[in-house]
């Protein structure tokens, strides 16, 4: 493990009398970033507010760079915590509010403006140091927190849904500003959202936070093409599950009987999970799938299709879409197939 | 989740907690130390009225230089506040190095400030009150006045203490424990140019009611009582029937009298006898806007100055009614812990003064009656006297003494307001 | 719960004085403490005053005028808010002239009523020069009157700031975008008023209402200038007693006190009991 | 049609706001001013000269009445802020619990207050002085603005502080350079709120002050009771322009706080 970052360990929290979360346990190397994904409610901003300490805790240890933080006050870890909207101190112009942190710790007054000068030059907004909060934009407010939050020289920055509340035209703007102010000063970055999208292009690894507990942390590709398991798949979104089995190398369903695919061990009682992108639609006129919609996405036009009694979403070619009622044939990839126990 | 986070986030809020709390805190210990220099300032027991009376005036004098007199009296006339405090105050700090701090309070407040005071056992807080009456009788009876000494001050020699009007208070005996300083009599106030053949008697007064409803009334304080016990005196035999002391059976017969007088009349008052203005200055104010066509005081000379202040109409005069008007005195005790009686006394014998009491009787001034004896006065002080009472609005002094009535015992004045409220405000 | 201890605690603390108050006063009723103290504790005093037929008239009348006031005031300032709550130049006038009396304490708004509304005030005088009427007492009482009009008119006027205010800020909290959801559901104007804005506006009221209403209840200073003398308001009642020259009827004036406190802890229980039935109240 | 009424309306809304006032003013110099005269037939300006040159108690009471009014708005804010705090941060019954317990001050009869507090502040030694009076005022104060914020601080915004305290602060630190500065022009409201409900009390300052301590309100109560309507109007002027004037400067900083935040 290297040193700094955030470690967290066999974290429990309560909500109210039930326990909310549970063995949360990931880290988090200075310098990376780590987004934690889950449904609305699933305890994302608790974990992080936990994590700052403005929330308390039940068993667990968190670490911040190498000190151990639980029982220490917010004002003390070393952690900063950002809203979904980022507050800033109304009563302070922008340049006050960058200084909050540094004033705080009484840093002399010429190195706390050079910094401010620095860190708003970071953020591209060089000239805004005299203004007020409510003066500016959605995302320069933004802009400025993240400003604000660096000139405290975190060891953990923690975002909480950074992008969700902004348009999608100034996510870019925040975006950018957010990666390269950690590229320079190389915090290690905690984030929630509920948009996988955003966890994908933030992060360097994602955490799936299911029923309280860390379903799995990994790179945002792996996960994606190797979820641990069905409830993680279907909160990824994956559909075209087919129950089967699989015997001697090769997995056996409704649809028929492909090879297991290279590195995949499994056996016995499984649902395999096609994904839409490694199905292909064939217009045949003769072929053994049946049309029943088409839909239509920013991504690409798929096809809701049905054969042997399963209904599948596939890709269709662009130039050739079939039409409802229309038959086709089906082409799989089946080293795409992903296979995983059955829920119980 | 919400909920929790907000629950939780407020348990590590218990320190921001303890700052405003700290604050709180401060403020309520700098308060407490506000209050703890004013509880604390207690000084030794001062010695009481009777025992400073015992000395020698040149002792009394120099005891009360350099004090304070709080004294406590009423306060609503800008006339009385300015004799008082323009007046009198710079006399008292020339010439005898007094500071005098008048503040307001009247007759039953007084009671009730020196009951509590006993009841809280602090030190007093008045030194003088003007006081007469039922109030003098109260204090009296509960024995929160100080004394015997209004007969040590050296200007008493010069009060008219033949006058039963001066030398007997509601027919008790001030015997020292409270000292004469105005003398005023009741009287009708009217307007010769709306009212140009006013009624001179109750009989008088009853048929003009009737014949103009709606235009009279008095008001629900003293003078209004004062006017209802008068009206008592005339319908049951006079004052003669009452004096002597409280008694049920005189009181109820004269009181009976009363009620059958109103409860032909008030039908015929200003707003059919249903609401009565609050106090007399109230009824001021109706008769001056012609609401009604009477107006009352207690004092007779009343109308000069407030004619003067424009508060009454320039042709407002007074009326003494010839079943007689009630005369009474106005005095000024000393509370049992007064503070300083040595500097009251000083204080109680300067307003004696012919100088003082010269200033108080001009029409300019307050017009308050004096209660020395102008006759034994030096021909100087008899002719200034004369001239101050010359006014033309005010009354002759011998009609004045013709229809002067003493005041009865002050349980006369207090049932008939006791049931004058319950049996007439109340309706029938 | 250690934190809800505390918060009540630090409610106690403000609630404190009027404990004392209360014990005081209670102790005073029965004769435990006072001047005139019989031999021991009793409730005769109690009982006798609460048995006098006028104590409770003008307990009923000082209900009177505080509902009547409270009712006339949020009207007024319903209607007011309602009509001028625009970036118009009339309702910016309107709104800034409507806030004007509320700094104004109740004594001087006691002042006013004498001079303008008496028989022989202002107003009459107006209705003179118009030929209306001839004499004072042509003109309807409206002070030390039976019904309390001029009292209620008083009052009603100094409190009608405060509620206006009130109103206002609701409606700029949330009024535009319920009435808008109306117009849009098919409301016609004056359906949007009476089904959205005004129930918004009299939920958002109703905590405002219930101070004002113990407010008056309670105010001595207008009802000593312009209440009548029969029957007496409560609290001018109180001071009567209080100040009465027989010292045995002083301590009545603590049973009227015990009525009085009685009274408001009422008013206030109903209405944190209204609210917590009824959370939305709170708007 | 509609126009007009409005027009209508805003008169009499205006009127009534501003009549008051004049008639005061006209109150204050009238001399003789009786029915059916709608305006005064002389001037009398002895109100006003006395009361400049120190002939009446009004000049020294209007002192008296600012000290008490500004001690007791500071002082009902220092605690009614924390006390507030305490009670927002309640929920459910105990939170109906404390209000109603807060409630209670500000709705109890000053007149039956006064008359069960009189004896225990004289007892106490603060019967009849200013610091008794401060007191007395402060009990409806701190009340009225211990509900204020409990208004104002139910629906506050924590972020702020979450976000400070992350960045370093502590909760001192919090305290006094995010949350007081982000309340300021609550705290202000909130002192004014106090000034004036100690500025025009009477009962309480009759009770406990004992009329020892002249405040402005109960010297134009004496000059009401006594008829001397020239001195009351005055007074009554003089009552009412220093909250006017106080809300016409809210106003104006608030109108300043929107352009130049602070």
């Amino acid at each position: 493990m290297t040193t700094g970052g955030l470690v967290v360990g066999g974290l429990e929290i309560g909500f109210g009398d039930a326990p909310g979360l549970r063995a949360i346990s990931f880290s988090v190397a200075r310098a990376e970033r780590v987004a934690v994904v889950g449904a609305s409610g699933s305890g994302k901003t608790t974990l992080l507010r936990a994590v700052a300490g403005l929330v308390p805790i039940h068993r667990g240890t968190v670490v911040v760079g190498s000190r151990d933080v639980t029982r220490l006050p917010p004002e003390l870890r070393g952690a900063v915590y950002l809203h979904q909207s980022p507050v800033l101190f109304p009563h302070l112009t922008v340049g006050e509010n960058v200084a909050f942190a540094l004033r705080l710790r009484r840093v002399p007054e010429r190195e706390t403006l050079k910094r401010v000068q620095e860190l708003l030059t970071a953020v591209g907004l060089p000239d805004f140091a005299p203004r007020a909060p409510r003066s500016l934009s959605g995302g320069q407010r933004h802009r400025v927190a993240l400003a604000r939050a660096v000139a405290a020289a975190p060891e953990v920055l923690l975002l909480d849904e950074p992008l969700s509340a902004l348009d999608p035209t100034l996510r870019d703007e925040v975006r950018v500003a957010l990666l390269g102010l950690q590229a320079e000063y190389s915090p290690a970055l905690l984030l929630v959202t509920h948009d996988l999208d955003e966890a994908a292009l933030m992060a360097d690894r994602i955490a799936v936070l299911l029923n309280g507990t860390l379903a799995q942390v990994a790179p945002p590709a792996e996960l994606f093409q190797r979820p641990d398991s069905l409830a993680v798949a279907r909160f990824l979104g994956m559909r075209n599950e087919i129950p089967g089995r699989v015997r001697s190398g090769r997995f056996e369903c409704a649809l028929g009987s492909f090879p297991v695919p290279a590195g995949i061990s499994a056996a016995g009682e499984l649902v395999g999970i096609i994904p839409v992108d490694a199905v292909d639609v064939v217009p045949s006129p003769s072929g053994s799938a049946r049309v029943l919609g088409v839909i239509h996405r920013v991504q690409g036009t798929s096809v809701l299709v049905s054969r042997n009694g399963v209904e599948l979403e596939a890709r269709a070619a662009a130039s050739s879409t079939p039409k409802a009622g229309e038959t086709v044939d089906l082409r799989i990839y089946p080293e795409r197939l992903i296979l995983l126990p059955a829920i119980a | 989740m919400c909920r929790a986070s907000v629950l939780a986030a407020t348990s590590y809020r218990r320190r921001w907690k303890c700052r405003t709390q700290r604050l709180a805190l401060w403020s309520v210990g700098l308060l407490a130390l506000l209050s703890s220099t004013t509880a604390c300032s207690g000084a030794p027991a001062p010695p009481p009225a009777a025992e400073v009376a015992a000395l020698q005036w040149d002792s009394v004098l120099s005891m009360a230089r350099g004090t304070t007199v709080a004294w406590r009296m009423w306060r609503g006339d800008p006339s009385i506040n300015a004799y008082v405090d323009r007046w009198v105050a710079p006399r008292l700090r020339d010439r005898y190095g007094i500071t005098l701090n008048a503040f307001p309070g009247q007759g039953p407040e007084i009671i009730n400030e020196l009951v509590v005071e006993r009841e809280a056992g602090v030190s007093g807080s008045a030194d003088l009150v003007w006081i007469n009456g039922e109030t003098f009788s109260n204090l009296r009876a509960e024995g929160l006045l100080g004394g015997p000494w209004a007969h040590r001050l050296p200007n008493a020699v010069l009060v008219d203490s033949a006058s039963p009007v001066i030398s007997r208070d509601f027919e008790q005996d001030p015997a020292g424990y409270e000292s004469p300083w105005g003398r005023v009599q009741f009287a009708l106030i009217y307007d010769t140019v709306r009212t140009p053949e006013p009624p001179r008697t109750f009989a008088e007064l009853a048929d003009w009611i009737r014949a103009h409803p709606g235009r009279f009334t008095h008001d629900q304080q003293f003078t209004g009582m004062t006017f209802l016990k008068m009206l008592m005196y005339a319908r049951a035999g006079g004052v003669e029937a009452f004096q002597g002391g409280f008694d049920e059976a005189r009181y109820r017969a004269g009181s009976a009298r009363v009620w059958e007088w109103l409860d032909e009349a008030r039908s015929s008052f200003w707003r059919g006898g249903e609401a009565y203005p609050p106090g007399v200055a109230d009824l001021h104010r109706l008769f001056a806007n012609r609401e009604v066509d009477f107006s009352m005081s207690n004092n007779h000379n009343e109308v000069v100055t407030k004619v003067r202040q424009g508060i009454l109409p320039p042709t407002a005069r007074a009326l003494l009614l010839r079943d007689g008007t009630i005369a009474n005195s106005h005095y000024l005790g000393i509370p049992y812990n007064a503070p300083n009686p040595a500097g009251a006394m000083v204080v109680a014998d300067f307003l004696l003064s012919p100088e003082a009491q010269l200033e108080k009787l001009r029409p300019e001034v307050w017009a308050d009656g004096t209660v020395l004896d102008v006759e034994r006065l030096p021909p100087r002080w008899r002719r200034r006297f004369a001239a101050a009472e010359a006014d033309p609005r005010s009354l002759p002094r011998d009609s004045l003494a013709r229809y002067a009535r003493p005041e009865v015992a002050p349980r006369y004045h207090e049932r008939l307001s006791e049931d004058w409220r319950a049996r007439v405000r109340r309706g029938p | 719960m250690r934190r809800s201890w505390k918060g009540l605690a630090a409610a106690g603390v403000v609630a404190a004085p009027v404990g004392v108050g209360v014990v005081y006063a209670a102790a005073a009723a029965v004769g435990l403490v006072g001047v005139s103290r019989p031999d021991g504790a009793s409730g005769q005093r109690v009982a006798r005053v609460l048995a006098e037929p006028a104590v409770w008239e003008s307990t009923l009348w000082s209900l009177w005028v505080a509902s009547a006031s409270t009712i006339l005031a949020g009207a007024a300032a319903l209607g007011t808010a309602a009509v001028f709550r625009g970036p118009g130049r009339l309702d910016r006038s309107a709104r800034s002239a409507a806030v004007l009396p509320l700094p104004i304490p109740h004594l001087v708004a006691g002042v006013l009523g004498l001079l303008i509304l008496g028989q022989s005030g202002l107003l009459g005088r107006a209705a003179y020069a118009l030929r209306l009427v001839q004499a004072p007492a042509d003109v309807p009482a409206l002070v030390y009157d039976g019904w309390g009009v001029g009292l209620i008119l008083t009052l009603a006027w100094k409190e009608f700031a405060f509620l206006v205010l009130v109103a206002w800020s609701a409606l700029a909290e949330r009024g535009a975008a319920l009435e808008e959801a109306a117009r849009t559901l098919g409301a016609s104007p004056g359906q949007t008023f009476r089904r959205v804005t005004a129930p918004v506006l009299l939920r958002a009221m109703l905590p405002a209402g219930v101070a004002v209403f113990t407010f008056i209840l309670g105010s001595f200073e207008v009802a000593a200038l312009l209440g009548p003398s029969d029957p007496l308001p409560l609290p001018v009642l109180t001071l009567e007693r209080y100040t009465d020259a027989d010292l045995g009827r002083r301590s009545d004036a603590f049973v009227l006190a015990l009525l009085g406190i009685g009274l408001a802890a009422l008013a206030v229980g109903g209405h944190e009991w209204a609210r917590s039935r009824w959370p939305d109240l709170e708007g | 049609m509609r126009s007009r009424l409005r027009l209508l309306m805003a008169g009499v809304v205006i009127l009534s706001a501003a009549l008051p006032f004049a008639v005061l003013a006209v109150g204050s110099v009238a001399g003789e001013w009786r029915w059916p005269a709608l305006v005064p037939s002389a001037i009398e300006g002895d109100a006003w000269t006395a009361t400049l040159a120190g002939g009446t108690r009004l000049g020294p009471a209007l002192l008296y009445s600012l000290a008490l009014g500004l001690a007791t708005g500071v002082l009902g804010t220092c605690v009614a802020l924390p006390v507030g705090r305490a009670i927002a941060e309640l929920h459910g019954w105990r939170r109906h619990l404390g209000a109603g317990m807060v409630f209670l001050p500000v709705a109890a009869p000053p007149i039956a207050l006064g008359t069960g507090l009189q004896l225990t502040s004289l007892s106490v030694g603060l019967g009849g002085t200013f610091q008794g009076v401060l007191l007395a005022h402060l009990i409806p104060t701190t009340g009225y603005l211990s509900l204020f914020f409990v208004g104002i601080l139910s629906v506050w915004d924590r972020r702020a502080e979450d976000e400070a305290r992350t960045l370093g602060a502590n909760p001192r630190q919090v305290l006094t350079r995010v949350t007081l500065p982000m309340l300021r022009p609550s705290i202000a409201a909130a002192a004014a709120l106090g000034f004036l409900i100690s500025w025009g009390q009477v009962p309480l300052t009759l009770l406990v002050g004992r009329g020892r301590v002249p405040t402005l309100p109960l010297e134009v109560f004496g000059y009401v009771q006594s008829g001397q309507e020239r001195f009351a109007a005055a007074g009554a002027l003089l009552l009412a322009l220093p909250p006017l004037l106080a809300l016409g400067a809210a106003r104006l900083a608030a109108r300043d706080v929107d352009v130049v935040p602070v």
